[in-house]
């Protein structure tokens, strides 16, 4: 298992590679939703401020 | 006309937010379920590379941010080319999902790269043509990012912005060139360059797999996106009503 | 000849043109009214077309103006809020390059219509020197020597004095007479025979 | 009678140098801007010409680089402001075409004087008299290209707050060919050898750019009058 984890010595620059690709997948996946819940809540916001009449 | 009906479809927002909610869970699944195989495949079974031994498993990270990175801008292009000619919102709208995305990718595959670099070449930056063209990219994004944050109105920011990517797309493969000639003259003797070692099968479908997964992933994150963009979009428009309460 | 179909426009947040549909023929002014940030300059830019509306069209001579938009643009003047005018040229300077660029004129032409203007006396010098009433002057000269069909004029007689202001009542006279057409945003109603006049007031609700 | 593209050509240009020569200290900066970082280079970093003769085409192509920005800043901005590419706009002729002529104006203002003054900058650097007249042309030509990238950004960041910063940040890319072709002229100029393959690519360039920049240059405008 260290043997794997190590790569033949290459482990300290693979690794944190890996990190940071997947990080970056992470991070934009958890920005996208969190503008999208950013973006409903406004929306709804803006509805209950504006009477039905006004929206046409 | 079918295809003129598709383009009329796709061109309405209420239409593109239903087709964004209803598909991103899809592709998001399946290039989650993608990835951990390529992982899989990658870090596992492929064998090491005699020259590189483990250190060319940097391909199944690098190789697929790198790709996105460009794939990314050349879709925002003709995304934003879509906008201007035929005046549709919604391309507009596409192109400006994608540059947040393409710009992290860009940083990862610099990233990536670098930690690459460091035991091929004993450095973490080498002026190689491929990592200098990537950061050139990175600041194409930068450009696109800043001239869109800087103007205020919506529908001009898009066009403006439009006309820059356009223009970006025509010349990053001059960009591309360039950098390859430059470094041609000043070709520093033994430099191990990065990229693809001869691969046999065992290596190339985990690679070929990550590639299909990072586009599959970048669709889920381009639809949740453009979900967002389109509501702050049209938030004066009826549809919006229908679909958050 | 000039119709304007069901034109809607968005500044940002604000619906400014919600719908603005008329029709100008050879002859006829329309004078467009309202509160300030009802739309006039809007209105009077998206005919121009320098703004793009979301919905609706303007057709000149029964084709859409932004299909051929240079044939449109070449009987069309447009005199905005201010002058266009380069401070460091004097006034016949500044026609003999912004109107030259449209049609060959000769120095006559232009000394011609400074006179027509009032503008002659002061044309030599540089239009920074000028008071903001001449310049208005030597940019109406600008539109004389367009010899456009269509007139979109913005406040015309800002900074006009009571004079300038019959000036701008008769100029638009003449081109009326010559089967033109004039847009023009207006505060004040000009002095103009009333069977040419179309009023048109925006933002009204 | 509607005036023929020559003539318009023509006009555009006269008033914008007639527009220069009254007012000839905006010329000027750029030039002394030039020179300025041009001689910052010996006291950061060596006064040994052997030294600096190396840096010297870096140190005269990121010079021209940062000097062309400043001036591009000044390329439609007053047009904008008193209304004048608004008259060009809707004057009825190729807005396309009279970009163009303004951005010719603008590299005989601007980017020939920075090309023709570079050998005093480039001798102070330590670069041979016989390397002199590369160094002009290939400065001249590059300036030319850059004119016609720069005239696009130019255009884009009229509607934008704050366009000064933004407008290098656009330019400063997609001007990297111009400076990897152009410095390269220079070194080779430098070392004595022919320039021609650097010099033939920059060519390109500008060839790409008369023919495309304006188009996107004028589409620029045009939104950026909105």
């Amino acid at each position: 298992m260290s043997e794997f984890f190590s790569m033949s010595g290459y482990g300290i620059y693979l690794w944190p590679a890996f990190a940071l690709g997947i990080g970056v997948v992470v991070l934009n996946l958890v920005m996208a939703l969190n503008s999208l819940s950013n973006a409903r809540k406004d929306a709804r916001r803006r509805l209950e401020m504006n009477s039905p009449e006004e929206t046409a | 006309m079918a295809t003129w009906t598709w383009f009329h479809r796709f061109g309405s927002p209420p239409y593109m937010y239903g087709f964004a909610r209803r598909w991103a869970p899809w592709f998001g699944g399946v290039a989650a379920f993608a990835m951990l195989i390529a992982l899989y495949g990658g870090l596992v079974l492929a064998p090491e590379d005699y020259q590189q031994k483990d250190a060319f498993r940097m391909v199944y990270v690098h190789a697929p941010s790198a790709w996105l990175s460009l794939m990314v801008y050349t879709t925002m292009a003709v995304a934003a080319a879509v906008g201007l000619i035929w005046r549709m919102k919604v391309a507009h709208a596409v192109a400006a999902a994608c540059a947040p995305v393409g710009a992290w990718f860009t940083v990862a595959a610099l990233g990536t790269g670098m930690l690459w670099g460091k035991p091929m070449w004993g450095a973490y930056w080498v002026w190689d043509p491929r990592l200098t063209s990537e950061l050139i990219l990175l600041f194409l994004y930068f450009g696109y990012m800043g001239l869109r944050a800087g103007i205020e109105d919506t529908a001009k920011a898009d066009k403006a912005s439009a006309v820059l990517a356009i223009v970006g797309v025509v010349n990053v493969p001059i960009i591309k060139y360039s950098v390859e000639w430059w470094n041609s003259l000043h070709q520093v003797a033994s430099v191990m360059k990065l990229g693809k070692p001869t691969m046999n099968w065992d290596m190339r479908w985990p690679l070929l797999l990550m590639l299909l997964a990072f586009t599959l992933y970048f669709a889920a994150v381009l639809l949740i996106r453009l979900r967002a963009e389109l509501l702050r979009r049209e938030r004066n428009a009826s549809w919006v009503r229908e679909v958050v309460t | 000849m000039l119709s304007v179909a069901g034109l809607h426009l968005w500044r940002g947040e604000r619906h400014v043109l919600r719908g603005v549909s008329f029709t100008a023929e050879p002859g006829q002014c329309v004078l467009l009214t309202g509160k300030n940030g009802a739309g006039k300059t809007t209105l009077l830019r998206a005919i121009a077309g320098l703004l793009d509306p979301e919905e609706g069209q303007v057709q000149w001579r029964g084709a859409a103006a932004r299909a051929n938009r240079d044939e449109f643009h070449s009987e069309v003047a447009y005199l905005g809020h201010e002058p266009p005018l380069k401070g460091d040229l004097t006034g016949r300077e500044n026609l003999h390059y912004s109107i030259g660029i449209r049609r060959t004129l000769s120095p006559d032409e232009i000394d011609a219509a400074l006179a027509r203007t009032g503008a002659r006396d002061f044309a030599d010098r540089a239009v920074r020197t000028l008071s903001a009433g001449q310049r208005r002057r030597v940019a109406l000269a600008g539109v004389l020597l367009t010899e456009a069909l269509l007139w979109l004029l913005d406040e015309p007689t800002t900074n006009l004095d009571a004079d300038g202001q019959q000036l701008v009542a008769t100029l638009i006279e003449e081109q009326l007479a010559r089967s033109g057409i004039v847009v023009a945003a207006v505060h004040h109603s000009l002095a103009l025979a009333e069977g040419r006049l179309t009023q048109l007031e925006l933002g009204a609700r | 009678m509607k005036t023929n593209p020559l003539e318009v050509a023509r006009l555009v240009a006269a008033r914008d140098l007639r527009l220069a020569f009254r007012k000839p200290s905006q010329l000027l900066q750029p030039l002394m801007f030039f020179m300025i970082v041009a001689t910052l280079f010996p006291l950061t970093l060596t006064p040994e010409m052997s030294r600096l003769r190396d840096a010297a085409p870096g140190v005269l192509w990121v010079g021209a680089l940062l000097s062309s920005l400043l001036a591009l800043e000044f390329l439609f901005r007053d047009d904008a402001q008193d209304g004048t590419l608004e008259q060009f706009a809707l004057s009825g002729q190729s807005l396309t075409w009279m970009l163009f002529a303004k951005t010719c104006v603008h590299w005989l203002l601007t980017g020939l004087p920075l090309a023709l003054s570079a050998p005093i900058a480039a001798m102070t650097l330590g670069v041979p008299g016989s390397a002199m007249w590369s160094v002009v042309a290939s400065l001249a030509l590059g300036g030319f290209a850059l004119s016609l990238i720069g005239a696009i950004s130019a255009g884009l960041t009229l509607g934008a707050r704050r366009g000064g910063v933004l407008l290098s940040l656009l330019t400063l890319p997609l001007a990297v060919p111009i400076l990897v072709y152009g410095a390269n002229a220079t070194q080779l100029a430098i070392a004595g050898e022919a320039i021609g393959p650097p010099m033939y690519l920059l060519g390109a360039i500008a060839v790409l750019g008369v023919t495309l920049a304006p188009l996107a240059a004028a589409a620029a405008v045009r939104i950026g009058l909105e």
